[in-house]
């Protein structure tokens, strides 16, 4: 008899749990069952980064060093463009000042035979990103167009990406960056103003992507690559810094790459960089 | 095992259990449930003001530099948010230099002056009181009304730094106005090439066409960083190199550190410092010993090459004999320690390739004199690719300003700062001399004006200009940050920034193309600032009389569109583009009947006006000099300096004992420090171009860039020393030492670089600054700190790169020096 | 046995407290409106959203009308609603209160995006042919001025899949997908 | 095995005070220094938690991370710890497969270390992470070519698996605890009574105990190897010289083993002697373990040996740069201290015989660990400072926060270490009475006679 209480007991308390048990399985694969639906959906997966005769650019830049003075002024555009942080001495011992462009100088030699060279450097935009393979919430990835973009909300600031760039170039943000009134007043509204704790990078201003392509839509007509030129492009005095279509043979880009002059930053390592620079001479 | 002990267990297990897993599971999902139970805020905690409106494109123009570039500035519900070079301006076509892209970070900086000041404590001790603009203004007017009433106009002394052409015409206007011949402009002569030689030997104006050169040639000229029209001469450089599918022009050049420009070019020669000259006039001996000038030119349009005879019939030495006789390569190399064959070898480079040009900067005189003859042996004046002369493209003119008695007087007694033409003979005023000239000169100065001038930092041996400045009983300042001079002033009166204010300025483009750039503010005034000519307008009303008279105008914009009026009637020239579609009617009826306004308006909508026909034709080979030729021996200074000088004096030399004998006794001034022991260095100083004119560090974008050879981006005054000199000293990278000079000494950070030679230390100037906001205030050194003045015989300019200094680690004691 | 009865109780707990944590919706704050204002009339009255947020077309944003066009419409339209008494009101109200003291009206801004993600009404309304009910659900039936976010609830499962409030990046990709239009991340972010 | 033989063969005299040795600490009230170490410990670890939340407000500029440095202490002490946490899986589950003697005493403690050791290895990266408030996107995103989702996968399952190894072969000792401990406090009755879901020592339990801790220990080998595997794949698949290298893997999970034998040495050594264990946790024991770290030692060095060699060989000058910094250059200092510490003190003490006395051991092993933890620095650190392109100077100097932490979460890991002695029987009860018996009878084999006993 006893027993038999004990066995209801236990019999109803098995029951409940199976219960709960399989509810919750239930739910949660309606869940999964949904997610799926969305990613049936999904197929093909949609794509307006292609014209109508379905040709899909792929965004270079190529970099004249016989042309550039490393007046700097590319390096001065970004910063205003994007609403780099300001940065002070302090910052700048600590290496913490965060540039997305920048002249890197390259002096070999003995005085006086010194062999020298100075290279804007920006984000090379890899075709084999290192950054974008170690990213572990695929914060950073490479678009359809081949820009290497990061998204902010999703970067949770583990600082692998920058450690795998060959480059360097990836940059940390190690505190909030200040800006004392009125500065943000002058920012430019297209652009997010980075916080702390997030990697951030050189986008090769594609929010001019973003307007250029809402832009040649609006007024009815094919987007055309030459729509969107980032603003070191537009700065350069010397028009050193050409940008284009690298997949169109026809673009200026694309003749240069190919020209004798051309080479890539570390190649060796087979990032495939999509900035070709030309040397001097 | 039995039933029994089974429910035993379980009744110990159950609640427990059920907690627990509740209990991870909460853990499990906390972020969760702090999303939840916090409320999400509607809306966003805002990092910045939204902007919701129209975007418009408004032109202005920089005010950065001289060469005034176009610039379009992104305004969005009155906001400038993003900037852009004018695409249509032929000075700078679309392009800017980095400093053109601060304009926006100069407007919203955060250290303005904000309000007019008054000075609180006593002087340098930076306490102000803001007060309004009638108690500045009345007070100023009223110290300015006692001046002139006293009869002494001429003891008001106004200082000007960076101006555009407007200004400086308005300045000069309410000098003469006012009565004081006492008007300096002070500065920096780095990067404004050889316009002292230019007008000796030309009597004008010039410009390289550096864009159509066959071989460039640049005696210590870091063109590409400090060429006075930067934009320029960067896409000058592009064009040298690239924009010629046949050709790729050869760039050497002559400086005693590895510039940017030697980085860049395809020769660097390093030679000691202020020996450049000797090296023009060695090549200029190579030419001319083998027949290898421009016979043509020399003989038709240039004076002085053979020895002459005066009137007097006096037999004067002549430029070719003064080369053959002092500039045998041999002794060159000797001075310059650069071998005899680079010298030849560059000689028939520089004579064969023709249109060649040789460069330098405004250093010593005869420096200048020497490379410009260099360019007039081979015939590179006057042609496409050489120099180009020009007289000034000054389009502003205004009728003569009124003047009573006491102003007239005024005039009539002589600046403060001369005294007879003898000594610095092709200078009006010499900035240098001022400091001393207040403290000791015939008559007190019982008033400054600073007009965005900043002696305090700009100048060698900055002590001087301290000491003067406090003597001075009443000193005014117009300046929209607070710089050391300011510091030392009674009243701030607030400029507006470039952005808020008119501007206007003339200059001529490399091909000697008139461009007036012209443009309206581009957004309101964030603070109670008024534009610098609004400020003398209201001032001169306010002292009244004469004065008043001369500025009949209401506002800026009015002045401007009278002073332009004798441009509009000549009716030559056009708007830099089509003028905005908004004003389409008022166009086509312009067409019809032009008016000033309507031409006026138009152009401030361009951006400015230009006159493109001019390029087409060439300038004469007319000079306006006394033989009306091209002058290796300079009548002009001969006149000035007097019928007995030396003709030495008067014919392009090395300023050196070594060429001069007897002579030069005490040109070299260079003197080593005393105290302590150690060996010495010539310091070498330089500006990058972000700090061209003494500014832009206060401006954190720039700040980044200076040095950016050095693959540092840090916020710091440097000194390059060569690797082995550093491993003699035991000095590693980025340890601190001082740099001790016999007046003073400043801290650096050592850079070891192998592009200075063992014997040279290589600093830059700009920063350093003990006021100016803050990302410029206290951030690096200033080496003008330690550089004694000795100026130029001939111009008065100073001479930065004598200085001997010695290198000390820092807290090791160096004799009892001034610290800075 | 008695471990395994163990085991599954601490599941279940462990299952009920997450299950709790992912269905309870996120509570969002409504916010205080300066004046009211009646969507659902004016749309009776024929009004499109376009008349009023006069933006929405050709900009990144939609606008909001000034104070004066209010009364100005007000006043041309007053005759017809002769009984109309809140309309009388308000018009003298926005009058004395704003167009007098030459303010704007301060709407608090429900609807906006943080400032890294790149949303354009043109792209939406003129390129996209999204009717504006589309998302901003049911506000021309709302009586009163916008308080909190309109965006369509999810249905109960959605929600749970997406495990959030709604107006997450979820949502808009969810419109995507079924549009087919792009999903690239940098298509909206920047 | 046997351990059933436990409930029905006559108990041995042995037993009796074995377990009264062991179970003495749970009654009596522990010493005043022990609660005041205690209190210091924590007291530390507040102060990390007080040092971290400032972090969190501030962001990582209170560290002194830096451009080109983007890793430091922070991942120099995940290595460490998730290393550490070799030693007790490795004791436990591979002696015990291989049923090595000497095992028995060391067992408990070892699983302590690694069960302990493990939270704090895994807290790491999410200090070192900006954000970390979105860790659980790593979960919510995952991407799949990221060794660092893998090591979260890796480390979460290591540590579940290893707390239930952990806790399964602690119920028959709770058990004892429940039964024997008579004079403990009510909360101590009710933990054991709990905690030892009614473990009666039954043939069928032990049975059920037996089957299950034996696959577990197979389980956990492999998920030891490919945890410390993942952590060096984090170095290992960069491009950045000095990480990027074939030898990583195995020289990780080595040198984890290595430094984790080390702490188990202290941690045991430690507990004998402040609770008088002598007689269990014998000289031959430490003996025994003395001589595996000293083989560890061996192959610690021949790993350590052929990275460099092969680096050196191949000469890559970006390669080189780093070799150059660690011999010579700014960080010879503590590269060379590390290798003697490492290699050439244990080595040379623990080779000769008489010097291999249990001070010594202590000593050498404290030493140890201080070597591996500098190796973890100079493999991480150098590689940040030379980068592929030129670069100003760059430098990593530890901010106090980061010092802070660290200590912090040292004395963390000590202190849930001395409490849980204070709590449990710090050696395996169970297993070393098995030893006993089968020390008793003079046992064959032991798998054989299982298996005979099957047969019967």
């Amino acid at each position: 008899m006893e027993t038999k209480g004990k066995f209801d007991i236990l019999r109803r308390k098995l029951i409940a749990l199976f219960g709960t048990l399989t509810a919750a399985l239930g739910v949660f694969s309606l869940r999964r069952k949904l997610a799926s639906q969305e990613n049936k959906e999904t197929e093909p997966a949609p794509e307006n980064h292609e014209s109508q005769n379905g040709h899909k650019p792929r965004w270079g830049m190529v970099i004249d060093l016989d042309k550039c003075t490393g007046c700097g002024a590319c390096v001065v555009a970004c910063s205003v463009e994007n609403n780099m942080m300001l940065g002070d001495a302090q910052l700048a011992e600590q290496g913490r000042v965060i540039r997305w462009m920048y002249l890197l100088p390259m002096i070999e030699g003995e005085y006086p035979n010194i062999r020298s060279r100075i290279m804007p450097m920006l984000c090379q935009h890899c075709d084999r990103p290192p950054c974008v393979f170690v990213c572990p919430v695929s914060a950073t990835y490479k678009n359809p167009e081949g820009l290497v973009a990061q998204i902010y909300p999703r970067c949770i600031g583990c600082r692998y990406c920058v450690n795998n760039c060959p480059y360097t170039i990836k940059y940390f943000n190690w505190g909030d960056p200040e800006f004392p009134q009125p500065i943000p007043k002058g920012f430019n509204p297209d652009v997010a103003v980075r916080y702390k704790g997030i990697v951030e990078k050189c986008t090769f201003c594609h929010h001019r992507l973003q307007i250029a392509r809402e832009k040649a839509k609006a007024e009815g007509r094919e987007f055309r690559p030459e729509d969107y030129v980032p603003a070191c492009v537009e700065a350069c005095p010397a028009k050193a810094i050409y940008f284009g279509d690298l997949n169109d043979p026809e673009s200026e880009v694309s003749k240069l790459a190919h020209s004798r002059r051309a080479f890539r930053l570390l190649e060796e390592l087979g990032t495939q960089p999509k900035v070709i620079y030309l040397t001097e001479g | 095992m039995s039933m029994k002990d089974l429910m035993k267990e379980i009744k110990v297990n159950r609640r427990g259990f059920f907690k627990w897993g509740a209990i991870s599971g909460t853990a499990a999902t906390l972020p969760l449930w702090i999303q939840k139970l916090l409320p999400s805020p509607v809306g966003l905690k805002e990092t910045r003001p939204k902007l919701y409106g129209e975007e418009s494109f408004l032109p202005s123009v920089c005010g950065c530099c001289e060469a005034g570039c176009g610039v379009l500035v992104r305004v969005i519900k009155g906001n400038a948010v993003g900037i852009k070079g004018n695409p249509h301006h032929p000075v700078n076509k679309g392009a800017l230099c980095p400093k053109g892209f601060t304009l926006i970070q100069e407007l919203y900086h955060p250290d303005r002056v904000k309000t007019p000041l008054k000075r609180k404590g006593d002087r340098g001790s930076n306490e102000w009181k803001p007060i309004s603009w009638e108690e500045a203004l009345g007070e100023v007017s009223e110290k300015l009304r006692e001046i002139r009433s006293k009869g002494e106009p001429h003891s008001l002394l106004i200082l000007t730094g960076s101006t555009n052409k407007f200004e400086r015409l308005m300045l000069r206007r309410f000098s003469s106005a006012f009565g004081t011949p006492n008007i300096v402009e002070v500065g920096w002569c780095f990067g404004q090439g050889m316009v002292d030689a230019a007008s000796a030997m030309m009597g004008l104006n010039f410009n390289f066409d550096l864009e159509d050169a066959a071989f460039i040639i640049s005696f210590g000229f870091d063109w590409l960083q400090s060429f006075p029209s930067p934009v320029e001469a960067t896409y000058a450089y592009s064009v040298l190199r690239r924009g010629k599918p046949d050709r790729r022009v050869r760039i050497v050049h002559i400086e005693p550190h590895l510039s940017i420009t030697g980085i860049k070019a395809d020769e660097w020669i390093p030679v000691k410092p202020y020996t450049e000259s000797a090296l023009a006039l060695g090549i200029a001996h190579v030419i001319v010993a083998e027949g290898l000038y421009d016979k043509d030119f020399v003989l038709n349009h240039t004076f002085g090459f053979e020895d002459w005879v005066d009137e007097k019939g006096r037999v004067h030495l002549g430029f070719k004999s003064l080369l053959l006789r002092d500039y045998e390569p041999e002794r060159v190399s000797k001075f310059t320690g650069v071998d005899k064959e680079t010298i030849r070898r560059l000689a028939y480079e520089f004579a064969e390739k023709k249109p060649s040009l040789a460069l330098t900067d405004r250093t010593r005189f005869y420096d200048q004199m020497a490379v410009l003859s260099l360019n007039a042996l081979v015939g590179s004046i006057g042609v496409k690719g050489g120099i180009l002369h020009f007289d000034d493209f000054f389009p502003f003119s205004l009728p003569p300003c009124q003047q009573d008695e006491i102003a007239r007087k005024g005039l009539s007694s002589n600046p403060i700062t001369k005294t007879d033409g003898k000594i610095f003979p092709l200078a009006e005023l010499v900035s240098e001399e001022v400091p001393d000239s207040i403290l000791n000169s015939s008559y007190p100065v019982n008033a400054v004006l600073l007009y965005r001038a900043n002696p305090v930092f700009s100048s060698p041996d900055l002590g001087r200009w301290v000491e003067a400045i406090k003597t001075v009983p009443f000193v005014v300042s117009m300046t929209s940050f607070l710089d050391e001079t300011s510091m030392f002033a009674d009243i701030i009166l607030p400029l507006s920034v470039t952005l808020e204010s008119w501007q206007a300025t003339s200059t001529r483009t490399l091909k000697g193309v008139p461009v007036l750039s012209l443009s309206k503010p581009v957004v309101e005034p964030l603070y109670d600032t008024l534009s610098g000519v609004d400020i003398l307008l209201r001032l001169t009303k306010s002292i009244g009389g004469t004065v008043s008279e001369s500025f009949p105008w209401q506002d800026a914009s009015e002045a401007l569109k009278e002073s332009l009026r004798g441009l509009f009637t000549s009716g030559q020239g056009e708007p830099l583009s089509e003028p905005p579609a908004a004003e389409e009617e008022s166009w086509i009826e312009e067409e019809t009947k032009p008016t000033l306004d309507k031409w006026f308006k138009n152009i401030a909508a361009t951006g400015g006006w230009t006159d493109k026909k001019v390029a087409e034709k060439l300038p004469p080979l007319k000079f306006k000099t006394p033989s009306g030729k091209f002058e290796f021996y300079s009548l002009t200074l001969r006149k000035r300096l007097g019928e007995e000088t030396p003709d030495i004096f008067c014919l392009p030399h090395v300023e050196d004992p070594e060429f001069l004998g007897e002579l030069g006794k005490e040109v070299r001034l260079s003197v080593a420090p005393q105290g302590g022991d150690g060996k010495t260095f010539h310091l070498y100083l330089f500006v990058p171009l972000v700090f061209k004119g003494g500014e832009g560090a206060h401006l954190p974008y720039l700040q980044g860039i200076a040095g950016s050879y050095l693959s540092e981006h840090r916020w710091e005054t440097w000194v390059e020393i060569n690797p082995e000199t550093a491993d003699e000293l035991g000095l590693e990278n980025d340890e601190f030492v001082w740099v001790v000079s016999p007046i003073g000494r400043v801290k650096a950070r050592v850079k070891r670089y192998v592009g200075v030679p063992k014997d040279v230390v290589a600093m830059p100037l700009g920063l350093g600054h003990t006021a100016y906001g803050r990302w410029a205030q206290y951030v690096g050194s200033n080496p003008s700190a330690v550089v004694p003045k000795v100026l130029d015989k001939i111009t008065g300019q100073p001479l930065w790169q004598l200085t001997l200094v010695r290198i000390v680690k820092e807290g090791k004691s160096d004799g009892n020096q001034r610290q800075i | 046995m008695a471990k395994i009865v163990a085991a599954m109780e601490f599941i279940a707990g462990f299952l009920f407290v997450t299950l709790l944590a992912v269905v309870i919706p996120a509570n969002e704050r409504k916010v205080e409106q300066p004046l009211p204002f009646n969507h659902k009339k004016h749309v009776e009255a024929g009004w499109k959203c376009i008349n009023c947020h006069p933006f929405a077309d050709h900009q990144k944003f939609a606008g909001l009308p000034q104070a004066q066009e209010c009364v100005d419409c007000h006043k041309a339209e007053m005759p017809k609603y002769p009984n109309n008494k809140k309309m009388r009101e308000i018009t003298e109200l926005l009058e004395k209160e704003y167009i007098a003291k030459g303010r704007e009206i301060p709407w608090v801004v429900v609807h906006s995006v943080k400032d890294f993600v790149y949303f354009s009404h043109q792209r939406h309304v003129t390129l996209g042919k999204v009717e504006c009910v589309e998302c901003h659900v049911g506000v021309d039936k709302m009586t009163e001025p916008v308080t909190k976010p309109l965006f369509p609830l999810p249905t109960y499962p959605k929600m749970i899949a997406y495990n959030q409030s709604v107006r997450k990046m979820e949502w808009c990709l969810d419109c995507h997908r079924q549009k087919k239009v792009t999903t690239d991340c940098n298509a909206c972010h920047r | 095995m046997q351990k059933h033989s436990v409930v029905n063969e006559e108990r041995l005299p042995e037993e009796e005070e074995l377990e009264k040795d062991i179970l003495r600490p749970l009654e009596q009230p522990a010493s005043k220094k022990f609660w005041l170490t205690c209190g210091f410990l924590a007291a530390v670890f507040l102060f990390a938690l007080i040092a971290w939340t400032n972090q969190l407000i501030n962001g990582l500029k209170v560290t002194g991370l830096n451009a080109p440095v983007f890793w430091g202490v922070y991942i120099v002490n995940f290595v460490f710890f998730i290393g550490i946490s070799h030693a007790g899986t490795l004791i436990s589950s591979i002696l015990r497969i291989a049923n090595v003697e000497w095992r028995r005493p060391f067992t408990r403690m070892a699983e302590a270390v690694t069960v302990f050791s493990l939270p704090f290895g895994a807290l790491c990266p999410i200090v070192d992470m900006g954000r970390p408030d979105r860790v659980f996107n790593v979960i919510k995103h995952p991407h799949l070519t990221s060794p660092i989702l893998w090591d979260v996968i890796c480390i979460s399952t290591y540590l579940t698996t290893s707390c239930i190894y952990f806790y399964l072969s602690l119920i028959p000792d709770i058990a004892l605890c429940r039964d024997r401990l008579k004079n403990v406090s009510p909360f101590k009755k009710w933990l054991y009574r709990t905690l030892s879901l009614g473990w009666t020592g039954t043939e069928k339990q032990w049975k059920i105990l037996d089957t299950v801790l034996t696959v577990m220990s197979v389980m956990l080998f492999v998920i030891v190897v490919s945890v410390h595997t993942n952590v060096s794949f984090v170095f290992a698949v960069t491009y950045k010289p000095g990480w990027h290298t074939t030898i990583l893997p195995p020289f990780f999970v080595l040198g984890a083993i290595f430094s984790g034998i080390a702490t188990v040495i202290v941690v045991m050594a430690a507990i004998r002697k402040y609770y008088g264990l002598d007689r269990w946790v014998t000289d031959y024991h430490f003996d025994r373990i003395a001589a595996f770290l000293l083989a560890l030692t061996c192959f610690w060095f021949y790993a350590m040996f052929v990275e460099h060699l092969l680096t050196i060989y191949l000469g890559e000058p970006a390669e080189m740069s780093i070799i150059l910094a660690r011999f010579f250059g700014r960080f010879s200092l503590m590269f060379w201290v590390m290798f003697s510490l490492c290699f050439i003190v244990p080595l040379i003490v623990l080779s000769v015989k008489k010097w291999r006395t249990i001070p010594n051991l202590v000593i050498v092993s404290i030493l140890i660990n201080i070597g591996m933890w500098l190796e973890r620095y100079v493999i991480i650190v150098p590689s940040g400072i030379n980068t592929l392109l030129p670069w100003g100077t760059a430098k990593y100097i530890p901010s106090w926060v980061e010092i802070a932490i660290t200590a912090g979460w040292f004395s963390g890991f000590i202190l849930l270490l001395m409490l849980f002695s204070r709590f449990f029987p710090s050696i395996t009860v169970w297993e070393v009475k098995e030893g006993l018996h089968q020390a008793a009878q003079k046992t064959q084999p032991v798998l054989v006679s299982s298996t005979a006993k099957e047969n019967a």
